[in-house]
């Protein structure tokens, strides 16, 4: 391949005339689908600081969008309305130090090339989990961004105008809960639900606590809570010792929370099982299906990875069956070693490998929903049929440390 | 550990190998699979034919890795040096999302097995978003020093893009080459 | 699988179960050596005897895990999450050099296996450098959700650094506490 | 472990009693030593965009400078005389977009903290190998940074006084080798290697050229040559095709080559014995003795690494001894299994997993020197006596991609 190249110019006349391939375009830029699908999920990455949204029918990639230096995986806030994509951060001036700005940072969820931001209060939450620390209210108008100094705040953004609107001090509670056009919900150290409404400007309106529900030490909800009905205030959120709690903080004239219940029988809980994971909950609202990963364990597991996924009715609040986790590592391994689904070392893994679990669950809202499952111990993710619990396909490659599972 | 290392060291552009990589993981495999031939299930037998027909005109087939733009043995990739595009949102001749394509870039010379033929191929670096980490391959043949800067691979083609952070690189053929 | 898995994810504060990771790792290696105890060259027993006289009055032995600062499994771990600063260049009571030491901080409640007696843990967080990326570690006990701060090792508690950017953790006693 | 912390105060009055483990301090951050040892290395890597220091005899990082949002390993500057390490890097108001500044920060060598900086020209170089992009001159006081937009050219700092000097074109020059208290070389596209000159303001004063000495279409010398003498302007090059080129760059009136020799004889060039690797030649100026990563390949393999390690006499240009690469990869998985030296498993992973060999060497100044192997597809680094050729320690999780070995 000793190519002299005097002149491209020259070349490419010669090679119109006997070329199977056909010259090409340079300077070409992809779009996301128009309308994205219902089994789009967003897959955040904590090493690469970013969220890349893939196809989980596909199992391809369709673009990504980067933060700055925050700790937290970057969870994109997804605005349908106005086709537009969020992401607060956390930047210096010198990447890892010098002056430090905060910011909302909007794509156009087509191009997802940044098209704006917001400055924002030096003070945005970063943590480990990164769960609740932005949320698009339901009017698609506000979004809210957790502040943690370690004074709580809430910083209060109008996407339309975009402008800061304001910052709302929170006290005790913490997290960001969507919960209604312009509400909000946290959850608070003294065991009780907060729920915050803004007026029409985006400023305070009212505030209202629930009763306590929940003992911060001695049996904490996570804050991995999951939403029971899109646009409205009712979630359910998960307590160290396995017991359910929902709370709808839409409730006048405070957040209500009915009688929790447990997500564990006795046996069970004889048997060690709890729930614990980075991710441990999903939920499918049009079947009122709760998806929760499980594993035996000690006190203070709660960020072990699942080895079931078990699956309950939270009307009839009864568990209706188990989804075994499949062998997340093995598969990650088997496609790292280049071999065929199947084949004989595929079987030897499957076999040879201890399950690790999953620590990330998410489902996606259509009627034919599929599950994701997603374990830090694995680059890959598994796609489920939600309903037969079967596994579908697996995307690999999805990032180098995944965080969390989203969908849009 | 092998994969340990794919995994770690491929996401940072210039690093990987990926080919003597991937035959070293195809090594391991083996030694696992105890040299055996590996019988596959018909599962597998149906992955592997998935795609057959949709080969572009010219291009080897597209379930062959010759064939493959999401693999590092696709036949315009024997210079690239980055991330696979086709595995980010883009494909081989655009960039994925958000980024911007270098309008400067390094060039190899690639033989499509399908026509027997030696293309130009110009590897445009997508820009603007951090590392895409997936599909890292770097192949080297033609490639030269950062002197020879048309030539080299090492080089951030970013420069020239609006930012110079690097996502990921395209592999666009720009015709035909003649060699003597 | 499972060591790249280590590589890569423990890189990334609150993601890694260092612990169960390595059991697995360990657990892989028993594997490999079929099930079989490991007979160790003179090499090897060298090694594991090093150190054995460097333990600070009221520490375990330093040659073994709960003694070994540089350890997951030391004995003030019990509530930690991140990359421990003893292996970045500082020490389990010190910052690497250009870090500063967050002033804010959660603390947990760890038992000596020396004196058995339960101490009170300040896990301060070295800021201003991005992740130190070496001996990645969490435990959990004791450890409480976000909106329980001062029992949280989720939350970057360089959030009262200089700058917020995560390196490493910190285990320092604040002195013996008294359960009841 | 449910411990009710009333008060942290009393606990502290109530633990003086009888703790055998007395109250630490807070707040305390470490310095690096006050001299740093002829074996301290730094290690750069490419993921977390840092180089980390390491002293090779305590297997210990001492600590790390961190960079921008650059391709390249970040290969630090350091500047004995002025106690400072320089990182030339390019930085983005938002990390991976917005407004670009690049500069060199300069980091006290005792605190490894920015102490300040130099704002350069937005042009700094950036790619894959990272050699040659910086140098500080022998003066210890000009650091050249180079540039390529893709125009080649030379940004000079004076770092005493902490101030950009200028700008200096290059032309078809790139890259830039330290070759005296105010001169540094560049090696050319037509095959000649170029001298610049500053005066004592750091502005040009003369530039020339060697005659051409190598070919850079078909046996291009790699940019990862050694410098022979401490303070001087020779250095030595090899070419693709094992051919070892002498150049001093401090001769008058211009660039002196001394006549080429080869790294192969008939024989190994016949058995297919090439250079290759990101950082394939170090060389002990005390002892003229070049290392060389060698491999068996096929053209164009010049970035594989190296399965042996070919030790020469430079000054009889004679090949000496052979050192064997040992099994980085066998030694990571060892480590990460938490497996003895010497154990079975090791035995078993050193017999089974093929030797990938290295792609980095360095060789520390002096005269018990230590020679440093790394390989991008391990998470080690192993240590050898330079001089035996004999393996002393392995220094474990040095990063997580690394890219160069660099004695201060």
């Amino acid at each position: 391949m000793r190519l002299k190249i005097a002149s491209i110019g020259l070349v490419l006349v010669a090679a119109a005339a006997f070329a199977d391939v056909a010259a090409e375009e340079t300077g070409g830029v992809a779009r996301t689908p128009e309308r994205w699908s219902a089994h789009t999920v967003w897959v955040s990455d904590m090493l690469l600081r970013r969220s890349a949204l893939f196809d989980a029918d596909s199992a391809a990639m369709l673009g990504s969008v980067y933060a700055g230096q925050d700790l937290s995986p970057v969870l994109p806030l997804t605005n349908a309305k106005r086709r537009e994509v969020y992401v607060a951060s956390t930047y210096y001036s010198r990447r890892t130090h010098g002056e430090r700005p905060d910011a909302l940072v909007i794509y156009d969820s087509g191009t997802l090339a940044p098209v704006g931001e917001v400055v924002l209060p030096p003070k945005k939450a970063s943590n480990g989990g990164g769960v609740a620390l932005g949320a698009l209210l339901d009017d698609a108008r506000f979004a809210v961004v957790f502040n943690q100094t370690p004074a709580n705040s809430v910083s209060v953004i109008d996407v339309v105008e975009r402008r800061l609107v304001g910052e709302i001090a929170t006290g005790g509670c913490a997290l960001v809960y969507p919960a209604g056009p312009r509400r909000f919900g946290m959850l608070c150290l003294d065991g009780t639900a907060l729920a915050i409404t803004l007026d029409a400007s985006g400023t305070e309106a009212s505030r209202a606590a629930s009763e306590k529900f929940f003992d911060a030490a001695n049996a904490p909800v996570t804050e991995k809570g999951v939403r029971l009905a899109p646009g409205g205030g009712r979630w359910l959120f998960a307590s160290f010792d396995g017991t359910a709690h929902e709370i709808d903080f839409a409730a006048q004239p405070a957040p209500a929370v009915k009688p929790p219940w447990s997500l564990f029988s006795a046996a069970e809980r004889a048997g060690g099982w709890r729930i614990g994971g980075r991710q441990h909950l999903a939920f499918h609202a049009a079947s009122g299906r709760l998806y929760s990963l499980v594993h035996r364990g000690e006190a203070d597991t709660h960020k072990e990875p699942g080895t079931e996924l078990w699956v309950y009715d939270v009307a009839k609040r009864v568990k209706e069956r188990t989804i075994e986790v499949p062998n997340l590592g093995a598969s990650a391994l088997r496609d790292l070693m280049k071999l065929p689904v199947g084949g004989v070392v595929d079987w030897l893994l499957q076999a040879a490998l201890p399950n690790e679990g999953a620590d990330a669950v998410v489902v996606t809202p259509d009627d034919a929903p599929l599950l994701l499952l997603a374990s830090s111990d694995a680059p890959v993710i598994a796609v489920l049929d939600a309903k037969k619990g079967e596994l579908l396909r697996e995307i690999h490659e999805p990032g180098l440390a995944i965080g969390m599972l989203v969908t849009p | 550990m092998n994969a340990l290392d794919r995994w770690l060291e491929q996401r940072a552009r210039g690093l990987a190998r990926t080919t003597s990589r991937r035959s070293f993981l195809a090594k391991l495999g083996v030694v696992l699979a105890g040299g055996a031939a590996l019988p596959l299930l018909p599962v597998a037998r149906a992955q592997a034919q998935s795609g057959a027909r949709a080969a572009k005109p010219g291009e080897p087939p597209s379930d062959t890795p010759a064939g493959d733009p999401a693999n590092c043995e696709y036949w315009r990739h024997c210079a690239i040096d980055g991330f696979l595009c086709s595995c980010c949102g883009g494909s081989q001749t655009a960039c994925p999302p958000g980024t911007q394509m270098s309008p400067v870039t390094w060039i190899g010379t690639c033989k499509n097995p399908q026509d027997g033929k030696d293309y130009i191929i110009s590897y445009n670096d997508c820009c603007g978003k951090d590392y895409c980490g997936r599909c890292s391959c770097l192949q080297t043949e033609g490639e030269r020093p950062v002197y020879f800067p048309q030539r080299s691979n090492d080089i951030n083609w970013c420069m020239g893009a609006e930012s110079t952070v690097y996502h990921c690189s395209t592999a666009i053929v720009l015709g035909a080459a003649v060699s003597e």
